[in-house]
């Protein structure tokens, strides 16, 4: 019996307070002189709590995470790598922490080297030839390129005609969206056996009205479709561009640059591939990257440099605009140059090399237990099925829930959508044997539990900070705010211990 | 482990990747660069930006305010910092817990009903606004009223393809309730303000929403958050106005550095009516198997992973972090800190113009009146004023040249709680100094 | 099932690397070349384990641990409240942190800026003329007053003969310690029934052979002594000398001041009373304050300001010399200055005062339920006896124990010696009323569980990382690195939940 | 509150404090300052120190070493820094287990059989090691055998009342056999040396054990833990010597910022048979009640909450927290790094010193072989060089004059592995512009 949880909202009260404010050592004017007419409220129901309690609460909710520091994070697509925390280090300097963009070039050169170095790197790590920094997430960076596409479609006159884009069926649900949001259409085809996309379904779909063809490379089944460069062919010929999601570049830096596969542009997760902390949902960053032909339409402004010194240049007549209200997460931008920077070039080949070397570990060692729908190499993640663990009434969901029990993370489940209970498993690089084999082990215990004693994963988690939440209610009742009541109280659990 | 694969070499592994494309000479990237190395350089960039030594009077959307130093020690533990989205939710009610405090915060400072667990910026959740309001309503105009920041509208006009956008120019510097009324039509979505605006004025809401409401489209207010711990909140019903449908806004304020403009913190906020249509992720409150309270993402299916291109918008990533430090700050500040902030935010930049006015030359660029934020006309190009600054290690306001040719002298100028009366003397000096009168 | 806890060395192995060390960019000649003839070690077996395994390794640890930012911790006579941020913070500054004390004052001004004003609030604080800063304990500041001490008795020709310490019988064992490394007598005085020292047995023992009485105030029972002012005056009036034991000030900052109660020197404790984060047992800071007599004999170097500059004067012929390589600990005297100049002077009144009110409120509600051997106020702690629970063969241990499965810490067991079955509790002015009543109810339950589930207390703690440890089998198999072989392996628990 | 405790005001709660003795007045301390105004001062004490913007070769005993960010990162969290003693063991595991860890690798690196959890600095271990070969030996003289720290003798000195002390001065900056033999008999408890001495230069531990040994005195090393990832381990029994039976020494340089010289990591450890006279907290391993393995304190019977007068030592709190760090860092550098940071202040400060060789004026004060810091005689006073470097955003070394007059124009130079080939040019520049030799 700890201290029940409860809300800070339910905490402190007055006369609680927490750190103080510097004195108002300006003349101190009645409100309303200053605001004159100007409506106030009336109340504000914000905590008052006093620091130590704020310190408590947050500590005490943290402990309640899973995170990369604390265990195996192997959530396919989602490269839940080391964060080094130097990286955070140097994003809080307080000359790149407080730079503000309005303050003009000249106050800002250090800030603007940053964006300059990253973006030559990405641009080489990638083989394009130009990145906007921009967008500040993988979909964002989605919406951006096909904006780029529109752009350089409309420059040649055929913006109107082109406004299909063509996703594979194992595709991440950003991609659709991002097509929704241009106003575009999806055109979806289906994968081959081999989980390659059909050929022949791609190009009875491919024509003139396509925009785009828009494929993750590897693909969401950590598999590399070997015909890309024909596919990119035949979209090229028939004059729509070719989008590659970089979600899945850490399986590629320094093998291979999506710039020489036929790609015209793409978008690169930062916080998958160059290791900037996830944060329990963001921010990242989403730059995109183009070959020459789409630059001019980048978004404004962008960094140049001339003779050492670098500016903004806002004078892009091109330009598709803006899509952030300033120079995108800059301070994650700079986590991700200082990742690129302390790997080097033969380190940043040794990474994805790694991953992949992981990924096929693990796989060979899993196929051994779990049904592997696409029996080849992968690249940096692979993806299983739990269809076979259906005869005893046990499901992936129960497989990801029991895992939480073993200290490590669940993979990601149920994605991609052409796997029947697909656990996409993505172990990254900076995992040890060790927990390679801790991992594997767990997965094949609970193979062995399926069988032997399947309630145990129905009822799975046991050991987490709560059991299985229902998600029905949460979305009929709508408890989005602490002013609405809160549920049923639960049972107050006596302290444990036998008596 | 090659071994155990089942492979001679590692090239086998890759052997589905053209051998023709691969690349056969190392990158040409930066390093490898130790710590050591590491923080010398990028150490000498930050030691280049005049913001490692300068006072700051620069806003326009982002602030140098206070962050207590417990929001740095909280929000950068590991277990916040290095987790996922909360995708299971078991192991992750840290951040899903945090998530619902946000959105109730949210909810309180902008009077909605509900809000989400955030956005990329002010500029993106704006833009978002509109879209939700052009698929509410089915009508596709959307009509800005008055000064909004010129880089939102910049984005907006980017997310709406520079279709279906009517811009209601301010009269001087506020929006006029009859050239709204003007603009106004069936074909109307919504009509959106800043409030206070870009100029830091403060315009009318109730008179907009009932103008907005009056045309059968939304109300999308744009708000400072740190102003809505003072003023009457746009989102909640008052004198017969239900509010504003919409709020959105830059939280940055709360708890974040500038940062060269990233990572910012959108939130949205709207009626529990249009939650349906919200874009991002939203926590909501259940129970576990046994009855304990718990939180989970909820309303998934309005989301790109499950809806793909059904989805309200296509986001997925957001900004969670930052969120996570705007309700750390919130929580330490308190409902009596924050009206200090807020307090103390408009008692000194009222402090600057006062000082401005009592030097030959300049002047206030508008009547009105504003929160924290106001636009300074100079006897002399803003751009000297602001190298006249740099020079005495003061950044003394956002050059508004920088937006449009004709704003070249005007200077946006805020003070906040942050900026000693010592400091704003220092400003008003270089006021001076720039302006020839010393 | 998590991980096995391994320790370090038990992980990683070759090619393992943390981070790494910037190229050696000058000429790089054979070690043998430049230290000729020196003999070099063959092997150093330290792990090699990369960035991500360390990180999760001590961050796993740190999860072992209670703290002040999880709960309540009222381990009496330790003081332990809230450590704000900010000064963790402030201490790291780099202008501080890199300052080397050979650089010479002029490049240390702002180092020495630090050292002064503490000194000077110290110094009014508790009421005495001059402060040194160089102790980095409390037993430190012990053995440096006592050396203070000794040095005047000898500047009086009575170095010889005064070579008794009267020590009360409820002193922590650091005053008797720090009596014994002077080659000193410690003279124990017993407490008389109202738990302030016995008059008439102090009156037997004083006498010219005194070097000093040793008082701890308000003492270690969380007593004022009513009659210190007679007390102070009665060793004085043999010529005796005055120390004040301050690690219990918390109870009388802007109270009442040391140097007007009599006392001649005393030492602070900066790791209680001024909020210096305790680190897991160190480090803290010990500056011991004296009255106007003794500064002579401070050891040097001493700060000095004159026309605004500082500086370190070591020219001082009556000190008792250095006690520390350095200036202190200087960096935990940072966040000491910054913690009373947060405060500042009526803050720090109220500190005391909520500290004392904190101990009387749970004090008055605990004696309802637990024997208390001195029913009088208390200042900033008070002392139960769990004698009461014996007759249900329970013990303080046990009391102690338990309320670790209530998220609370243990108060401080079995001291004072004094009182059988101690629980000496300190709550601090920082705990909410909600905290005190939570470890009240904790408190009250326990007596219950003692008389109905006395079995539940003795397996206590329940919910702990470990349940009791074995402190005997540690002192007889002295296992003291991990170079010695490890205990016969425990059970490895298979994951919880039932079946 | 007052009414449950059952007073009717707070002054009756301190009604035993003599009224007239009370404080009267407010207290004359500085603040109250919120953290706004706390950053704004202390920062401009920070930004006075020249450390703030120099580069240092300084050591004598406080080395300016790469501090890998992990290690703020960890040993920042409240769960390591907050904590208090681990006297509950079963709530913490986690302080106990980070200690047995750093008993373990300060007995690798010095070669003993078991080592503490931490001493207050380098100076009172050393003097620790004093007492407790006193104790052990029933003798009084301790002898110091050639260069100690200076101030490590000054501490020493105070410990033991000036009593008992014997210093066999170096000859030309190493101890000569002959003449510590000279010092010795019966009634001598210890040898005490410091390898790599003051000057850096490298003593003959071997030699020096056999003549303190061979007089029934105790060998007491004082050691950089930096030179022991290289250096032959004195603890260590090589050729016939059983090894030092105390290496203490000062392990700031692991992990720790100088930090004006504290808070420091003084270590301590020994032969196993001695560890019963053993100041400070020594923690051992142990299995629970259920067989798990576990750490507790113990040997406490040594200490003084147990023993009282009869301790060994004085000492309660220690310097836990930067034994953590230390251990982060010995884990993070590992046995590679550990040899390579050696090697590299070795190089780096070799490097030095032939740079300055070839400057005019510039000589060596001593011959033999030194480790990573020698002093250098200038052709002026070293306090000008020092100046100089101040100058130019250096800090050249010790300014031995400090110490003693006759030193007045030794630098004591040092450079860590953080000094680049370009910060030694620059050093290097310094002495050329000092020396007046361009
Ligand atoms: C394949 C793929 N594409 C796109 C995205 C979207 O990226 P973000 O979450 O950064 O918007 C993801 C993220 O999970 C992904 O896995
Ligand atoms: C009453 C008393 N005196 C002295 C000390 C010793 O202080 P330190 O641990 O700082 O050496 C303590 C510490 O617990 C104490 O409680």
């Amino acid at each position: 019996m700890t201290l029940n949880r409860k809300l800070l909202i339910q905490r402190g009260g007055e006369g609680h307070r927490g750190p103080s404010l510097p004195p108002c050592d300006v003349p101190v004017k009645p409100l309303a002189e200053l605001l004159p007419g100007v409506p106030l409220r009336a109340s504000l129901a914000l905590p008052q709590v006093t620091e130590p309690e704020v310190v408590r609460h947050f500590i005490a909710l943290s402990t309640l995470n899973h995170h990369i520091d604390k265990g195996l994070y192997p959530l396919g697509s989602c490269t839940m790598k080391h964060n080094p925390k130097i990286n955070d280090e140097l994003a809080s300097l307080p000359g790149l922490a407080l730079s503000h963009p309005f303050a003009g070039d000249e106050a800002n050169q250090g800030s603007l080297r940053v964006l300059r170095e990253l973006q030559k790197a990405l641009a080489e790590i990638t083989g394009f030839a130009a990145v906007t920094t921009q967008p500040v997430a993988g979909a964002h960076g989605e919406m951006t390129g096909l904006m780029l596409i529109r752009a350089w479609h409309r420059s040649r006159g055929e913006g109107e005609k082109r406004t299909r884009v063509i996703v594979p069926d194992s595709a991440h649900g950003t991609n659709p969206a991002s097509v929704h949001l241009m106003g575009w259409e999806t055109v979806t085809v289906p994968s081959g056996p081999d989980a390659g996309v059909d050929i022949e379904k791609l190009r009875a779909v491919l024509d003139e009205r396509t925009a785009a063809i828009m494929f993750t490379v590897p693909n969401t089944l950590g598999l590399f479709e070997r015909n890309i460069r024909e596919i990119t062919a035949m979209a090229h010929a028939v004059g729509a561009q070719c989008y590659m999601d970089g979600a899945n570049l850490n399986a590629l830096v320094g093998i291979v640059r999506p710039g020489d596969l036929g790609f015209d542009v793409m978008h690169i997760n930062v916080h998958k591939t160059f290791s900037t902390p996830h944060g329990g949902g963001g921010p990242g960053g989403g730059p995109v990257a183009v070959a020459a032909h789409l630059e001019p339409f980048l978004p404004a402004p962008v960094v140049e440099e001339q003779d050492g010194r670098l500016r903004l240049v806002h004078d892009r007549p091109q330009s598709v605009g803006r899509v952030h209200a300033f120079n995108g997460n800059f301070g994650i931008l700079v986590r991700a140059l200082a990742y690129i920077s302390t790997l080097g070039p033969e380190g940043l080949a040794t990474m994805s090399r790694n991953a992949i070397l992981n990924a096929n570990w693990l796989k060979a060692r899993l196929a051994k237990s779990y049904e592997l729908p696409y029996p080849r190499h992968c690249m940096h993640e692979f993806v299983l099925s739990g269809r076979g663990l259906k005869k005893h009434g046990v499901r992936t969901l129960d497989v990801a829930k029991r895992l939480l029990d073993f200290g490590v993370h669940a993979p990601t489940v149920y994605f991609p959508l052409i796997v029947e209970e697909a656990l996409m498993i993505e172990p990254t690089e900076t995992e040890t044997l060790d927990r390679l084999e801790h991992f594997a082990e767990a997965m094949e215990q609970i193979v062995r539990e399926a069988a032997e004693t399947p309630d145990l994963l129905h009822g799975a988690p046991h050991t987490a900070p709560v059991t299985r939440l229902d998600e029905g209610r949460a979305a009929r009742e709508l408890q989005l705010t602490w002013r609405t009541p809160a549920p049923a109280p639960g049972r107050t659990a006596a302290p444990a211990g036998k008596a | 482990m090659l071994r155990d694969i089942g492979v001679a070499a590692f090239e086998d592994l890759v052997d589905a990747v053209p051998a023709d494309a691969r690349l056969k000479r190392p990158l040409r990237t930066p390093g490898p660069l130790s710590e050591v190395e590491l923080r010398r350089q990028v150490g000498r960039w930050s030691e280049s930006n005049a913001a490692a030594r300068a006072v700051s009077f620069m806003g326009a959307g982002l602030y140098d305010h206070y962050i207590p130093s417990a929001v740095n020690a909280i929000a950068g533990r590991s277990e916040f910092a290095t987790a996922y989205t909360p995708y299971q939710p078991e192991v992750a009610q840290g951040t899903l817990t945090v998530i619902f405090e946000f959105q109730s915060m949210i909810a309180e400072l902008t009077g909605c009903d509900v809000a989400n667990a955030s956005m990329y910026d002010g500029s993106t959740a704006v833009a978002e606004a509109a879209l939700l309001a052009r698929s509410q309503t089915g009508r596709a105009r959307i009509v800005v009223a008055g000064a909004l920041h010129p880089n939102y509208l910049d984005v907006l006009r980017t997310y709406l393809d520079g279709k279906g956008l009517t811009v209601v120019t301010d009269k001087g510097g506020q929006c006029a309730p009859e050239d709204l009324q003007a603009a106004l039509g069936p074909d109307v979505a919504a009509v959106v303000y800043q409030h206070p605006n870009f100029y830091g004025l403060l315009e009318s809401p109730r008179t907009l929403h009932r103008l907005a409401h009056g045309a059968g489209a939304l109300a999308i207010a744009v708000c400072d958050p740190v102003s809505l711990a003072l003023l009457d909140p746009p989102g909640a019903a008052a004198d017969g106005d239900p509010g504003a449908d919409v709020v959105v806004g830059e939280a940055q304020a709360l708890g974040n550095p500038p940062s060269f403009g990233g990572p910012l913190l959108g939130f949205f906020a709207c009626k529990l009516g249009l939650v349906r249509r919200m874009p991002g992720r939203i926590v909501g409150r259940t129970v576990d198997t046994q009855g304990r309270e718990g939180y989970v993402l909820t309303l998934q299916t309005r989301e790109q992973h499950i809806r793909r291109e059904k989805a309200t918008s296509n986001i997925c990533t957001n900004q969670g972090l930052l969120a996570t430090r705007a309700t750390i700050y919130l929580s330490l500040m308190g409902r009596e800190g924050m009206r200090e902030v807020a307090e103390q935010c408009v008692r000194r930049t009222h402090r600057c113009l006062e000082l401005a006015e009592a030097i030959p030359g300049y002047r206030r660029a508008h009547d009105g009146a504003f929160f924290r934020e106001f636009a300074l006309e100079c006897p002399v190009d803003a751009a000297v004023v602001c190298a006249a600054g740099r020079a005495a290690g003061v950044l003394p306001g956002v050059d508004l040249g920088q937006f449009r040719p004709a704003w070249k002298r005007w200077l946006l100028v805020t003070a906040t709680e942050q900026r000693s009366a010592e400091d704003i003397d220092r400003w008003a000096q270089v006021l001076r100094t720039a302006g020839g009168a010393r």
